[in-house]
C-alpha cells in the first residue's frame, strides 16, 4: 500500500497552496509537495522518477517561480466570482476519475495487465539485449528512444521560447506604475 | 548573499561536489538511477548556486550565454545525429546495434551518447532560462534609473 | 530505399533542421533552411500517401518490434493528414519571408526553429502509432506554438498565448490521464496493440472514462465549441504567418487524433455505444457551427472574424465525425483538407492587407479594393470557397457532409448547414462591400498593391481552392480511403 | 442559318466571359472597350444562331466539361427551351450595346470598364443558365448572374444605390441558397442525378406531398422569377442606370428566373407529374395572386421605372402560371411569352431611359405632351405597351393566346379570369403615359431644347419596337421550338 | 479491489482535483502555473502506481532480486516531468512579459478580448 501518511500530508499541503494568497509561501509549499511526491515515487520503486521530481519540482521549478516572484507582486489578489464553474468542472472531472477507478485492477498485483504485457519484456530482456542493468535507462534511451528524443526537443523548445520571450530587453515602463507596495493585505 | 563569507566558503567546496555528482549520474546512469536529464538538472543547479553566490556576471563568464545557446542546440543535434547514424550504417533510426561491432557495446555506446546529448541540452537550457529570469530584474531597474518618474 | 524507410523523415527532417536553424544568423538562411525542410517533409509525405493507400506502413524506431518499441504506423488516414500539414507549411513559408521580416525582425533563427518544432510535432502526432508518443509530440508542437503566438506584436498576443498554454496543458494532461487508464487496463501503449487488447476489457468503467478523457482532452486542442475559448485571440494576435500555419494545421491534427482514438483504438462501434458520442458530438458540432458563424458576423477585426469562422468550420468536421458513417468521416476528412486550403488563403489575404496598411479593422479597409485589387480579389475568391459556392473546394466538402447527413436521415442538418453557409455569405460580404462599395476614408494615405512575394503565394492558394473544387479525384479518393482505414479496424491489425 | 459554324456549347458560354476579361484588361482605352463590347455581342449572337439549325433539326448538342464529383458534372446541352432564352438574350444584347454606350456616355457615368465587363459577364451567365445540362451547372451560373449584376445595380455608389443593391442581392442569394440549394440536394438524394431530362426526373422517386414541398422550395427559391413575397428585389434594383434595368431586369435576370421555373416544370418535374402534385395548385394561385397584385400596385406608381418594374413582376407571374398549369399549350405560351415580353419590356425601358436622358423626367405625371417633342420614343413606347398587353399586331398576342387556352384546357376558371382582369389592368397602367404624352399639351416653361435622345439611344428602341411587331408575324419560330420541347 | 486500494487512488484523485481547481479558479498566473504543476504531479502518481508490484523493487538489475516493478511507467513519467517543467518555464516567461505589458499578472483584471487597446508599442530587440 502506498504510504497513506504521505498522501494525506500532500492533500493538506495542496489545499494550503490553493488557499494561501502569499505566492512566496505557495512556491515553498509546492516545493515541499514535490519533495513528498518524490518520496512517494521512491516508495513506489521509481528511483529515477523520484530523483527527477526532487531535482525538478523542488529545485528548478521553485527557483524559476521565485525568480518571477522577484518581478511581480508577492500577494495574489483575492479572486471574485466564477469559482462555481471551476468547482463544477473539477467535480465532474473528479467524478469521472472515481468512476474510472471502480474497474481498475488491484493495486500492485503482479498479474495486472500492465505487469504481464510488454513490461516483463523489459525486465527480462534489457540486460540480454544491451547489457544495461538499469531498465529505466534501457527503455528510456533505447527501446523508447524516440520519446526521449522528443523530450530533449521539448526542453530545447522551452529554451528557445524563453529566449524569444525574455531575451529581448524590456522597453515598456508600465510594470512600474502598478507595482503596489508589498506590505498590504498580508493575510 | 554575495557578502556572506561563510556561504562563499561552503560553496567553494560544495559546487565542485555537485558538479561531480552530476557527472556521476550522467555517466553511471545505466547502473543506478539517473541519466542525462537528472545530470543536466544537477549540473545546472550547481551553476545556479554559483550564480547566486558570486553573481550572474561571474557565472556568465564561466559559460557565456551564447555558448549555452549553441550547446543546447548541440545537445539535441547530438541525439538526432546518433539516431541518424543507425540509418546511415544500415539500420533503422535510433537503432544502436550497427554503431559498434559488439551488441552490448553498441547499445551502451548509443545510450551514453544520447544521454549525454540530453544532459547537455537540459543543463544549458536550464541555465539559459535562469539567466533570463534573473537578469530581468536588473534590466527593469536599469530602465527605472534611465527614466525616473 | 523503400518508402517505408523514408517515411519517418517527414517528421525527422524538420525536427533535426530546427536544431540547425536555431544557430543560423541573419534573415535569409533560417528561412531558406526551414523552407527546405518543409519541402522535404512534403515530398516524403507525398510519396508516402500512395504507398499508404495500398497497405499500412510500419516503421519501428530502433528496430525494436512494436509494442516493445515505438513505431510509426501509417495508413491512408494519417498519410493524408501528414501530407496536408507538411504541404500547408511548405505553401505558407514562401509567404512568410517578407511578412516575418517585418513582424519578427530580429532573432529569426529562434523563430523559425520554433516553427519547425511546431511542424515536426504536428507531423509526429500524425504519424506515430504509439499513444504516449502522441503526448510527447503534442507537447513539442504546443510549446513551440505558444512561443510563436507570443511573437505577435500586439501585447494581447502574450495574454492569448498564456491562456492557450493553460488550456492546452489541461487538454494534454487529460489525454495523459486517458492514456494512463488505458495502460492500466491493457499494459500496452501501442495503438494497434491497444485495439487488439481493448475488446477484452471493454465495457469496464475505466475504459469508458479513458475514452471520455481523451475526447475532452483533444476537444480542447481542437477548439470544439465549449472548449474553443483560446482560439480566437490566439489566432487574432499571433504573427500573421503563425496564424496562417495554425489555421491550416493545428486543429486538423487534433481532430485526427481524436478520430484515431475513437475509431481505431476504441473501435467506432464501442465508442458510439458506450458514450452518447453521436448525440454529444452532433450537438457540439452544430452549436459550434452556429455560435462561430454568429459571432463572426459581428467581428470588425478580420482575423478574429476568420478565427470564429474556424470555430464554425471545426463544427462541420465534428458533425461529420458524429454521423459515425463512412460518408460522414469522408466528409470530415475532406473538410479538414479543404478548410485548410480556404483558411490559409483567407488569412494570407488578410495578412497581406495588414502588411500594407497595418490594420485589419473593417473600418480601415474601406475602399481598399481599388488600391489593392489583387489582394482583395484573392480574399473574395477564397471567401467564395468558405461559403461553399460550387466549383470551389468548400463546396465539395459541404456537399459530402450534406449527403452524409441525408444518408443518416438527418434532414434538418441539411437546413442547418445551408443556414450557416448564409451566415458565411454575410461575414464575407461585409468585407467585400467595405472594400469595394465604400469610399476610402478621408485623409488615409495612398496604398500600393502588396509585393509579389506576398501576392503570389496567396494566389497560388486561391488557385488551389478552385483546382480542388473541380478536380476532386485526389481529395475525395484519399478521404474515402482515410475513412475506410479508420472504420475498417481490421486493416490496422498487424 | 446552316452557313454559320456550329461551335461547342462551352464556347458559346465562354464568349461573353472572354469579352469581359478583355474589357477589364483594356481598362485604359475606352475606344477599345467599345470595340470589344460590340465584337463580343456580335460573336455571341452568331454563335447562338449557329446552334439553331441543329436544334431545329431535333438534335441536342451536349458537352461534358468536367465531372466534379461522380454524378455532379459541369455540362452543357442545347435544347429548344434554352435556345429560346439564348436567342432572346443574344439578340437583345446586340441592340442594347449601342443603347448602353449612348446612355452611359451621355449620362455622364464613370467606371465604364467595370460596367461593360459586368454586363458581359451577366450575359455569359445567362447563356450558362440557358445551356445548363443539369441543376448544378444551372445553379452556378444563376449565382454568377446574381453576383455579377450587383456592381451594375450599385453602379453609382450612392447610399441609395448601395441600399437597393443590397436588397437585390440579399433576396436573390437568400432565396437561392436557403430554398433552391436544399431543393437541389434533395433532388440529388432522391433521384441520384441532377441532369435535366425530357418528361422530368422526379416521377417515381418522390411521393406527391414530398414533391409538393420540393416544388415550393424550387419555385420560391427561384427568386429571380419574383413570385410574391420575394419580388421586392426587382423594384429595389431600379436604382440602377436604365440600360441595366432594361437588359438585365427585362431580359437576362428576370427571364433567367422564369426560364428556370419553366425548365424545372418541364425537365425536372415533368408536366404529368406536376399535375399529380396537390401543392401545384397552391403555387399556381400564388403566381396568379402575384399577377393581379403587382398590376394593382403598378397602377399606383407614378415613377415610370417603378411602374414598369411592377409590370414585370406581374408578367413574370404569367410565365410561371404557364409552367404550373401543367398543360402543353400553357407551357408553350409561357415559353413564347418570355420572348414577347422580353422584346416589349425592353422597348419600354429603353423609352423610359431615353426620356430621362432627354428631359430628366422620371414621373408619369410629368410626361404631358412630351410625345410631340419625342415622337419616335413615344411611338415605340406605345408599340411596346401593346406588345406587353397582347394586342395585335404585336407578338404578345400569341403568347397570351396560348396561355389563356392553356388555362381553359386545364379548367382553371380562376386563372382564366385573372388573365382577363390582368390584361385590363395592363391597359390601365401602360397606356396612360402614352395618352398623356400625345394628347395633353406640353406644360408652360418647358425648354425648347427638349428633343429626342441621342441617336445611339433612339435607334435601338426603334429596333426593339419593330422587333416586337415582327414577332407577331414570326411567332412561328418560338412556337416551333417550344413544340420541339415536347417532341 | 479492497476499499483500501480504492482509498489510495481516491486520494490521488483529490489531489488532481485540487490542482485543477487551482488552475481554473485562481486568477493569478503564478498560482495557475503552480496549480498546473500540482495537477500534473498527481497524474504522475497515478501513472507510477500502475507500475508498482507489491514486493517488487526498483527496476535496476541486482543479484538476489526476483520481482521488479514495471519500468515502463517510470520512463513515461520521466518524460512527462520534463515536459511539465518546460511548460512551467514558458508559462512563467509569458507571465513576466504580461507583467511588463499590462502591469499585472491577475488574469481577472485583464478583462476579455474584444476591447481595443491599440497596438502595443513595437519592441526594441537585441
Amino acid at each position: 500500500m502506498i504510504d497513506i501518511g504521505l498522501l494525506t500530508f500532500m492533500v493538506v499541503i495542496a489545499i494550503a497552496v490553493v488557499r494561501t494568497r502569499d505566492l512566496f509561501a505557495a512556491a515553498m509549499l509546492f516545493a515541499i509537495y514535490s519533495l513528498l511526491s518524490a518520496a512517494l515515487f521512491a516508495v513506489l520503486d521509481a528511483g529515477d522518477v523520484a530523483l527527477t521530481e526532487a531535482a525538478v519540482g523542488a529545485g528548478i521549478s521553485t527557483i524559476l517561480i521565485l525568480a518571477v516572484l522577484a518581478l511581480a507582486r508577492r500577494y495574489e489578489h483575492p479572486t471574485g466570482g466564477h469559482n462555481l464553474v471551476a468547482l463544477l468542472v473539477v467535480l465532474i472531472t473528479g467524478a469521472a476519475l472515481i468512476y474510472a477507478t471502480l474497474d481498475l485492477p488491484e493495486f500492485g498485483s503482479a498479474d495486472n495487465p500492465a505487469q504481464v504485457h510488454v513490461g516483463p519484456y523489459y525486465i527480462e530482456q534489457s540486460y540480454p539485449d544491451m547489457g544495461v542493468p538499469n531498465m529505466v535507462a534501457a527503455v528510456l534511451a533505447s527501446y523508447r528512444s524516440i520519446d526521449t528524443m522528443g523530450e530533449a526537443f521539448v526542453i530545447f523548445a522551452a529554451g528557445l521560447a524563453v529566449y524569444a520571450l525574455l531575451g529581448v530587453r524590456p522597453r515598456s515602463g508600465r510594470f512600474r506604475r502598478r507595482r503596489e507596495p508589498e506590505e498590504e493585505d498580508a493575510s | 548573499m554575495r557578502e556572506n563569507g561563510i556561504l562563499r566558503i561552503v560553496a567553494r567546496f560544495l559546487i565542485p561536489l555537485i558538479m561531480l555528482f552530476g557527472l556521476y549520474i550522467q555517466f553511471h546512469g545505466e547502473y543506478s538511477p539517473g541519466g542525462g536529464f537528472q545530470a543536466g538538472v544537477v549540473v545546472a543547479a550547481g551553476w545556479i548556486l554559483f550564480a547566486l553566490i558570486y553573481g550572474l556576471e561571474a557565472a556568465l563568464k564561466v559559460i557565456p550565454e551564447r555558448v549555452m545557446y549553441v550547446l543546447a542546440a548541440f545537445g539535441v543535434l547530438l541525439y538526432a545525429i546518433t539516431g541518424l547514424m543507425g540509418v546511415i550504417l544500415g539500420g533503422r533510426y535510433l537503432d544502436f546495434y550497427p554503431l559498434l561491432p559488439g551488441e552490448h557495446a553498441a547499445q551502451q555506446f548509443g545510450i551514453i551518447t544520447v544521454e549525454f546529448g540530453v544532459g547537455v541540452t537540459v543543463a544549458t537550457v536550464v541555465m539559459l532560462i535562469f539567466t533570463y529570469f534573473a537578469r530581468r530584474k536588473s534590466e527593469w531597474e536599469a530602465l527605472s534609473e534611465e527614466e525616473p518618474e | 530505399m523503400a518508402i517505408v524507410d523514408l517515411m519517418p523523415f517527414s517528421v525527422l527532417a524538420p525536427l533535426i533542421a530546427s536544431g540547425v536553424v536555431a544557430l543560423l544568423p541573419g534573415r535569409f538562411w533560417p528561412w531558406a533552411i526551414t523552407l527546405l525542410a518543409a519541402i522535404v517533409a512534403t515530398v516524403i509525405a507525398a510519396l508516402t500517401l500512395p504507398a499508404a493507400l495500398e497497405s499500412t506502413l510500419s516503421y519501428p524506431f530502433g528496430n525494436w518490434p512494436p509494442p516493445i518499441g515505438i513505431e510509426y504506423r501509417v495508413d491512408a488516414a494519417n498519410a493524408f493528414v501528414a501530407l496536408l500539414v507538411a504541404g500547408m507549411a511548405a505553401l505558407s513559408l514562401p509567404w512568410a519571408k517578407v511578412s516575418i521580416d517585418r513582424e519578427v525582425p530580429e532573432r529569426q533563427g529562434a523563430f523559425y526553429a520554433l516553427f519547425l518544432l511546431a511542424l515536426a510535432g504536428l507531423l509526429g502526432i500524425t504519424l506515430t502509432g504509439d499513444a504516449f508518443n502522441v503526448f510527447v509530440f503534442l507537447e513539442i508542437s504546443s510549446l513551440a506554438t505558444y512561443a510563436l503566438i507570443a511573437h505577435g506584436r500586439d501585447r494581447r498576443a502574450l495574454l492569448a498565448s498564456f491562456r492557450y498554454l493553460i488550456m492546452g496543458t489541461i487538454g494534454a494532461t487529460f489525454l495523459l490521464i486517458g492514456i494512463a487508464l488505458l495502460y492500466m487496463m491493457t499494459g500496452t501503449l501501442n495503438m494497434a496493440d491497444l485495439a487488439v487488447r481493448l475488446p477484452e476489457v471493454q465495457h469496464t468503467r475505466t475504459v469508458d472514462a479513458a475514452l471520455a478523457f481523451i475526447v475532452v482532452g483533444m476537444g480542447l486542442k481542437l477548439a470544439m465549441l465549449p472548449l474553443h475559448l483560446w482560439l480566437p485571440n490566439a489566432y487574432a494576435y499571433a504573427p500573421n504567418f503563425v496564424t496562417i500555419f495554425l489555421a491550416g494545421t493545428a486543429t486538423k491534427v487534433a481532430l485526427y487524433v481524436m478520430v484515431r482514438f475513437i475509431f481505431t483504438v476504441f473501435g467506432g462501434e464501442y465508442s458510439f455505444t458506450v458514450l452518447p458520442l453521436a448525440i454529444v458530438l452532433m450537438a457540439l458540432g452544430v452549436a459550434g457551427m452556429f455560435a462561430g458563424s454568429w459571432v463572426a458576423m459581428f467581428q470588425d477585426h478580420l482575423k478574429r472574424m476568420l478565427a470564429y469562422s474556424s470555430v464554425a468550420q471545426v463544427g462541420y468536421m465534428v458533425l461529420g465525425v458524429s454521423l459515425f458513417s463512412a460518408a460522414g468521416l469522408t466528409a470530415a476528412f475532406l473538410h479538414m483538407f479543404n478548410h485548410a486550403l480556404i483558411k490559409v488563403a483567407l488569412f494570407m489575404a488578410v495578412g497581406t492587407i495588414m502588411y500594407r496598411i497595418g490594420s485589419i479593422k473593417l473600418q480601415d479597409i474601406r475602399g481598399l479594393g481599388r488600391q489593392m485589387p489583387w489582394t482583395l480579389t484573392a480574399f473574395a475568391l477564397a471567401g467564395l470557397s468558405i461559403i461553399g459556392v460550387p466549383t470551389t473546394a468548400g463546396f465539395i466538402s459541404k456537399w459530402y457532409l450534406i449527403l452524409a447527413a441525408a444518408e443518416a436521415g438527418h434532414w434538418w442538418l441539411v437546413g442547418l448547414i445551408v443556414i450557416t453557409s448564409m451566415m458565411a455569405v454575410y461575414y464575407i460580404w461585409r468585407v467585400i462591400e467595405a472594400a469595394w462599395m465604400q469610399e476610402r476614408p478621408a485623409g488615409s494615405p495612398a496604398v500600393r498593391e502588396a509585393p509579389l512575394a506576398l501576392l503570389a503565394p496567396t494566389w497560388l492558394m486561391v488557385a488551389l481552392n478552385f483546382y480542388f473544387g473541380i478536380d476532386t479525384r485526389l481529395t475525395v479518393g484519399a478521404s474515402t480511403a482515410a475513412a475506410e482505414a479508420l472504420l475498417g479496424v481490421g486493416g490496422l491489425m498487424p | 442559318m446552316n452557313w454559320l459554324p456550329q461551335v461547342s456549347p462551352l464556347t458559346v458560354v465562354l464568349i461573353p466571359f472572354i469579352g469581359a476579361a478583355l474589357i477589364g484588361l483594356a481598362a485604359r482605352s475606352w475606344k477599345t472597350q467599345q470595340l470589344i463590347s460590340w465584337t463580343t455581342s456580335a460573336l455571341f449572337l452568331l454563335a447562338v444562331l449557329g446552334q439553331l439549325g441543329a436544334v431545329l433539326a431535333g438534335e441536342t448538342p451536349r458537352q461534358l466539361v468536367w465531372e466534379i464529383l461522380p454524378g455532379l458534372p459541369i455540362a452543357f446541352s442545347i435544347e429548344p427551351l434554352g435556345m429560346i432564352f439564348a436567342l432572346l438574350a443574344s439578340s437583345l444584347w446586340i441592340v442594347a450595346t449601342p443603347y448602353a454606350i449612348g446612355y452611359m456616355v451621355n449620362g455622364g457615368y464613370t467606371s465604364l470598364a467595370r460596367f461593360f465587363a459586368c454586363y458581359a459577364i451577366a450575359l455569359g451567365a445567362a447563356a450558362g443558365i440557358a445551356f445548363a445540362d443539369n441543376l448544378l451547372t444551372m445553379f452556378i451560373f444563376y449565382e454568377i448572374l446574381s453576383v455579377s449584376t450587383y456592381p451594375l445595380v450599385a453602379h453609382t455608389g450612392t447610399a441609395k444605390a448601395r441600399q437597393g443593391a443590397r436588397t437585390y442581392l440579399g433576396i436573390l442569394l437568400l432565396t437561392s441558397i436557403c430554398f433552391w440549394l436544399p431543393a437541389m440536394i434533395w433532388t440529388f438524394i432522391a433521384t441520384g442525378t441532377l441532369e435535366f431530362a425530357q418528361g422530368g426526373i422526379l416521377a417515381g422517386h418522390l411521393g406527391p406531398t414530398q414533391a409538393g414541398l420540393l416544388l415550393l422550395l424550387f419555385m420560391f427559391g427561384t427568386g429571380k422569377a419574383a413570385l410574391m413575397p420575394f419580388h421586392r428585389w426587382l423594384p429595389s434594383a431600379m436604382v440602377a442606370p436604365t440600360p441595366v434595368s432594361a437588359l438585365l431586369h427585362a431580359v437576362a435576370v428576370v427571364k433567367a428566373g422564369v426560364f428556370v421555373a419553366l425548365k424545372l416544370a418541364l425537365y425536372v418535374f415533368g408536366l404529368d407529374f406536376l399535375a399529380e402534385i396537390p401543392l401545384t395548385d397552391f403555387v399556381l394561385y400564388v403566381a396568379t395572386f402575384t399577377m393581379i397584385a403587382a398590376s394593382l400596385i403598378a397602377i399606383h406608381q407614378d415613377n415610370l421605372k417603378a411602374r414598369l418594374a411592377y409590370s414585370t413582376v406581374s408578367q413574370l407571374a404569367y410565365i410561371v402560371v404557364g409552367a404550373l398549369l401543367a398543360t402543353q399549350v400553357a407551357a408553350i405560351g409561357g415559353g413564347m411569352h418570355m420572348v414577347m415580353h422580353g422584346y416589349g419590356k425592353i422597348t419600354l425601358f429603353f423609352c423610359a431611359g431615353a426620356i430621362y436622358l432627354a428631359s430628366h423626367k422620371t414621373l408619369v405625371s410629368e410626361l404631358d405632351g412630351i410625345g410631340r417633342r419625342m415622337p419616335f420614343t413615344m411611338a415605340a413606347f406605345l408599340l411596346g405597351a401593346l406588345c406587353v398587353i397582347g394586342i395585335p399586331p404585336m407578338g404578345g398576342l400569341w403568347s397570351k393566346w396560348h396561355l389563356v387556352t392553356g388555362a381553359f384546357e386545364a379548367g382553371h376558371a380562376v386563372v382564366l379570369a385573372a388573365f382577363l382582369l390582368s390584361t385590363l389592368l395592363n391597359i390601365a397602367y401602360l397606356l396612360p403615359p402614352v395618352l398623356r404624352a400625345f394628347l395633353k399639351p406640353l406644360p408652360e416653361g418647358e425648354p425648347a431644347t427638349l428633343k429626342e435622345a441621342p441617336l445611339m439611344c433612339v435607334v435601338p428602341l426603334t429596333l426593339t419596337a419593330a422587333g416586337s411587331m415582327v414577332l407577331f408575324f414570326a411567332a412561328g419560330l418560338p412556337h416551333r421550338l417550344m413544340q420541339l420541347v415536347f417532341a | 479491489m479492497t476499499v483500501l486500494g480504492f482509498f489510495n487512488y481516491w486520494v490521488v484523485i483529490i489531489l488532481m482535483m485540487i490542482g485543477l481547481y487551482c488552475v481554473i479558479a485562481r486568477g493569478n498566473m503564478i498560482k495557475k502555473i503552480i496549480g498546473l504543476n500540482l495537477f500534473q504531479t498527481s497524474v504522475f502518481i497515478l501513472f507510477i502506481s500502475a507500475g508498482k508490484v507489491v514486493g517488487g523493487s526498483t527496476p535496476i538489475l541486482r543479484e538476489g532480486v526476483e520481482v521488479y516493478s514495471n519500468p515502463l511507467p517510470h520512463v513515461l513519467i520521466l518524460t512527462a516531468i520534463v515536459v511539465g517543467v518546460a511548460i512551467t518555464a514558458v508559462g512563467l516567461a509569458l507571465a513576466v512579459r504580461i507583467q511588463e505589458a499590462y502591469g499585472t499578472i491577475e488574469d481577472d483584471h485583464l478583462g476579455d478580448d474584444g476591447e481595443d487597446d491599440g497596438p502595443f508599442e513595437e519592441e526594441q530587440r537585441g
